[in-house]
């Protein structure tokens, strides 16, 4: 069925109002945007990895989830998804469950660039029927902005700060959704909040329902850790798929796709201008950065339009 | 009526667990007990069993897929040793105060540093405090039995809390031995259907498990937990009750050997007991007042009962298969010693930390700790209360 | 049988000591005995020496210590001789029972002084003929129930039959073979 | 005894509070007013809105209700006042002013 932007906020709130995540986080946009994909006669079981989004969902007694909801520790939200998965089939086959459960794992970019890496990768290999979800703010947020395995090259964070011999993080950011597709895996994507949200939607829905391991990157920004003024977000989610910095494809079965090509490629300053943390890259004299921030931006690019193909 | 075989401690454990026919198995392997789930690989193969096998990449994992396999409304077990649960050390936290009973079988061995494969009790008892009942085993049998009855205790509703079983790596988990196995369907029913009340995977209401619990209420919960292991006591001792009239064999807190008229006393745990129990049976021959006290279950702690049965004896000596460099002694003589301080007349009491990575003890050893323990009474001297034994030393020394 | 037996087993990682310790425990178990079988455990590949020990008792062992006075040992590499203590501890009223082409007085000089008896059983030869390959294993298990006596001869062989019928339900050659070398075994055991 | 999420504050005891920390109800943290968190408030201008429905996958909080395909005013109870609506709203139909102002 086309995708109805009206049809789908008629469904019900499956992360209600009443967490504690900051004014204009992108983690609980990201969270609204996959669970509204979830069939509202499914039921769900909602992993967590201990995150931003976590100890502010589920603050003792208040959760924000209408579904099922387990949160274990940091770096396993891949097993602990794969773990109630295996007690649903079995419990299933035993005839004492007959509702469609479907499991989904939320971990930030910490949690599943970084110390979730090894569960994610043995769920993804060991074929569960899961979606893990990242929503991909580039730090260790919760902890207060300490730069991640996906934390961009010189971006300012609190432990690559920017000083006087060097100029934020000295490394690029992991390709995460490519070691996943690595995976073979039946469906991997990477989407934003973009437009009306078809890309999301749209991915969220093939993850949820093709059956075996499913990954989502949803590159979520963080007005804290990013700097910029909340209202924001949606600009600057834009300007990052425009200017091909997070570009929008999936991979299904192997099969690379691209979902967006910018009819014009905007420049990398048009995106990192709006974020505080990449302020130092626009002082005179720092003009390297934005060259090679741009060069890596552009080598990337060109490799995925090649994949493509 | 029971089954006679002989099976080594890692059969004999991963027998009971096809008779249980849990929900899932989240196991990863590492030396001694990865036997465990070899074996359970095979009844998974053979549609011996109807469990989800599930073969993680770490013990993280595995613990990781136990916790929510049983929040989900399974029940979960798994197996590991040493490292493998120091890895999971976080996870025992979580299993505990979820309040979610998954059920370990620990085959015991030394931590690493440095790596050594073979047996002491360094890593459950580094675990001590996160949460889990502990049951130990001095034989292939015990741990059978054991294994067996750690469901009803864990799920039981005043108690919900995880079991670890525990064995000696190698000395009873590679050994074979005579053993007495129960029919399927009476093992079935004894440890019957998991009925959780609240589960994720329930129709009629939504559950979630893991808050983030601001101070306001973790004391509250902590307490809740604290409570539940007091009520594991006694429901210990029930499940004990009804697998004795089902097997014949019977078990308590602890057992007791030669302690009616005993003045010199062992307190140790796992299978080096069986061999102090035999320096026992040569030294009542010499007339020599010996016993000793046999920790079955170390979580929840037997404070009172042990108080109890040390009252009447002179001197005792406690054995640590494990070090918690406390400069001071191993952790089962703190609290040995701690539940002799309410005796008005308190037997001496000192620690021998032995065994450590496989370090042989033999029934000489024990004879010559009973000997010790009557020079102590002669003299009225303690002397060095931490003591180690079976370590070379300058000059000599046992 | 004295009350309690204790034989210690010396071998080669991989050449089946350990599952020769496992086969006498199980032959003792079926004879209603009861028995201990348990293989000292190191991070050795195959081809290091390795112990595995047996008791076979009349009433359950407690004991869980490693055997460091037994009554038997048996080796089933003689190559193990020279770097191998291997009668240490060993009782002078016992006996060690070799795998061996040699006769055991020629043997004897190796053995650093042990008085008591000793067995050879040129196990090689007679797997070789019985079942065409080198099974060192099933000789030396007759061998030391030969030697022992944990197991009345008698009730070994029809035990055995019975379990390698089970095992090689499919090949009765194997069965046969099997059977043969536990015969020649019992009877090819040279004392000295 | 034990209480539901709605009854459990800061002062009940432990033996009353759920086992565990579980929860057996979804989205009880409906009943946390995060509202008074916010500085600026958005405003609902009805007449201008064309029921896009853009604003409402935007919003962190869940603050825009739908009813019968029709955009509804602000549930300002859990609205932390992040702006982001105003900015996507293409119709300018929605206002962002300093609280009380």
């Amino acid at each position: 069925m086309a995708y109805s932007l009206k049809k789908e906020v008629e469904k019900p709130e499956r992360l209600v109002g009443g967490h504690r995540l900051c004014a204009g986080c992108g983690a609980s946009i990201a969270v609204r945007g996959v669970l509204r994909a979830l069939k509202p006669e499914d039921k769900a079981v909602i992993t967590n990895a201990t995150s931003c989004l976590e100890v502010s969902s589920f603050l003792y007694p208040f959760t924000a989830w209408q579904d099922s909801y387990i949160h274990s520790a940091f770096e396993n939200a891949g097993a602990t998804a794969g773990g109630a998965e295996a007690a649903y089939r079995v419990l299933k086959k035993k005839g004492k469950i007959d509702e469609t459960f479907k499991f989904i794992a939320f971990g930030g970019d910490g949690g599943t660039y970084d110390i979730g890496l090894q569960s994610l990768s043995g769920a993804m290999e060991r074929g569960h029927d899961m979606v893990y979800v990242c929503y991909d703010n580039e730090a260790y947020m919760n902890t207060g902005i300490q730069r991640s395995s996906s934390t961009p090259r010189f971006a300012d964070a609190t432990t690559t700060p920017v000083g006087t011999v060097i100029p934020g993080k000295p490394q690029n950011k992991k390709d995460l959704t490519a070691i996943i597709a690595a995976h073979n895996i039946p469906y991997a994507a990477q989407t934003t909040f973009i437009s009306n949200f078809k890309d999301l939607h749209e991915k969220a829905e093939k993850a949820i329902y093709t059956e075996g391991p499913a990954f989502l990157n949803i590159m979520s920004p963080c007005p804290r850790g990013w700097r910029y003024d909340p209202e924001n977000l949606a600009e600057i989610c834009k300007a990052a798929v425009d200017t091909c910095v997070w570009p929008l494809y999936e991979i299904e079965y192997g099969v690379w796709k691209l979902n967006y090509e910018p009819k014009k490629k905007l420049p990398v300053e048009e995106f990192l201008k709006l974020q505080g943390r990449f302020k130092h890259m626009f002082k005179k004299g720092n003009e390297w950065m934005l060259e090679e921030a741009q060069n890596y931006v552009d080598q990337k690019w060109e490799t995925l339009l090649a994949r493509c193909k | 009526m029971t089954i006679r075989d002989r099976l080594s401690g890692n059969e004999a454990v991963a027998y009971a667990m096809k008779q249980i026919n849990p929900d899932v198995m989240g196991a990863f392997p590492i030396t001694p007990s990865t036997e465990i789930p070899q074996y359970f690989a095979t009844y998974v193969s053979n549609g011996e069993v109807d469990t989800e096998f599930v073969a993680v990449e770490s013990e993280h994992s595995a613990m990781s897929t136990c916790i929510a396999a049983q929040a989900a409304g399974g029940r979960a077990i798994t197996a590991t040793s040493s490292c493998g649960m120091a890895l999971m050390w976080e996870l025992l936290y979580v299993a505990s105060s979820a309040r979610l009973p998954v059920t370990m079988a620990l085959v015991n061995r030394a931590l690493t540093g440095p790596i050594n494969i073979n047996n002491d009790h360094s890593d459950s008892m580094g675990a001590r405090d996160s949460g889990w009942i502990q049951i130990y085993s001095e034989t292939n049998q015990e741990a059978y039995d054991n294994f067996i009855q750690a469901m009803p205790i864990g799920e039981n509703k005043e108690v919900r809390l995880p079991v670890m079983v525990c064995q000696d790596g190698f000395i009873t988990s590679h050994a074979v031995e005579n053993i007495e196995l129960l029919e399927d369907e009476k093992v079935k029913e004894f440890v019957g259907e998991y009925c959780p009340e609240n589960y994720l995977l329930k129709k009629e209401n939504p559950l979630a498990v893991g808050p983030y619990d601001i101070s306001n209420y973790y004391m509250e919960h902590k307490k809740q937990q604290a409570e539940a292991m007091k009520n594991a006591k006694p429901v210990i001792l029930s499940v004990a009750k009804k697998f004795e009239e089902l097997s014949g064999r019977s078990y308590g807190l602890f057992e007791e050997v030669e302690m009616d008229d005993a003045e010199y006393a062992l307190v140790i745990i796992g299978s080096s007991a069986g061999t102090a129990k035999e320096a026992i049976r040569r030294l009542r021959k010499e007339g020599k007042k010996v016993g000793l006290i046999k920790i079955r279950v170390f979580r929840p702690f037997p404070m009172e009962e042990l108080a109890k049965a040390l009252g009447h004896v002179k001197a005792v000596a406690v054995m640590d298969k494990a070090e918690s460099f406390s400069a001071c002694g191993g952790p089962l003589f703190a609290e040995v010693r701690s539940a002799l301080y309410d005796l008005d007349h308190r037997p001496k009491a000192i620690n021998y930390v032995y065994g450590l990575g496989g370090r042989d003890i033999c029934v000489e050893d024990f004879a010559y700790i009973y000997d010790q323990l009557d020079e102590i009474v002669k003299t009225g001297k303690t002397g060095e209360t931490y003591r180690h034994i079976g370590q070379r030393e300058l000059g000599g020394g046992r | 049988m004295k009350d309690i037996v204790e034989i210690r087993w010396h071998g080669r990682g991989g050449q089946g000591a350990k599952t020769a310790c496992l086969l006498l425990a199980d032959v003792a178990f079926s004879s209603g005995k009861h028995v201990q079988g348990f293989p000292e455990y190191g991070p050795e590949r195959m081809g290091a020496p390795i112990t595995a020990y047996n008791r076979i008792s009349h009433d359950r062992c407690t004991v869980h210590s490693n055997i460091y006075n037994p009554d038997y040992v048996v080796v089933v590499d003689e190559t193990l001789l020279t770097s191998v203590d291997v009668t240490k501890g060993l009782k002078e009223d016992g006996a060690i029972i070799i795998n061996s082409d040699k006769k055991p007085h020629e043997l004897r000089p190796l053995l650093r002084g042990y008085q008591g008896k000793v067995y050879t059983i040129d196990a090689r030869k007679i797997s070789e003929e019985t079942l065409g390959r080198n099974f060192p294993n099933t000789p030396m298990l007759a061998a030391a129930v030969k030697v022992s006596n944990v197991v009345d001869a008698e009730h070994f062989i029809q035990n055995m039959e019975a379990s390698f019928k089970h095992k090689f339900a499919s090949k009765p050659h194997v069965v046969a073979g099997n059977m043969n070398a536990l015969r020649k075994s019992l009877e090819e055991v040279d004392a000295g | 005894m034990i209480k539901k999420a709605s009854e459990i504050n800061e002062t009940t005891p432990w033996q009353e509070m759920t086992v565990g920390g579980e929860i057996y109800e979804g989205g009880t943290a409906a009943l946390v007013n995060t509202g008074d968190w916010r500085t600026y408030t958005p405003g609902f201008l009805a007449e201008k809105c064309t029921h896009c429905m853009l604003c409402i996958p935007y919003c962190p909080d869940s603050s825009i209700p739908v009813k019968d395909g029709k955009r509804q005013n602000f549930d300002l109870m859990h609205c932390k006042g992040c702006g982001i609506c105003y900015k996507v709203c293409p119709m300018k139909a929605i206002t962002f002013d300093k609280e009380g102002a």
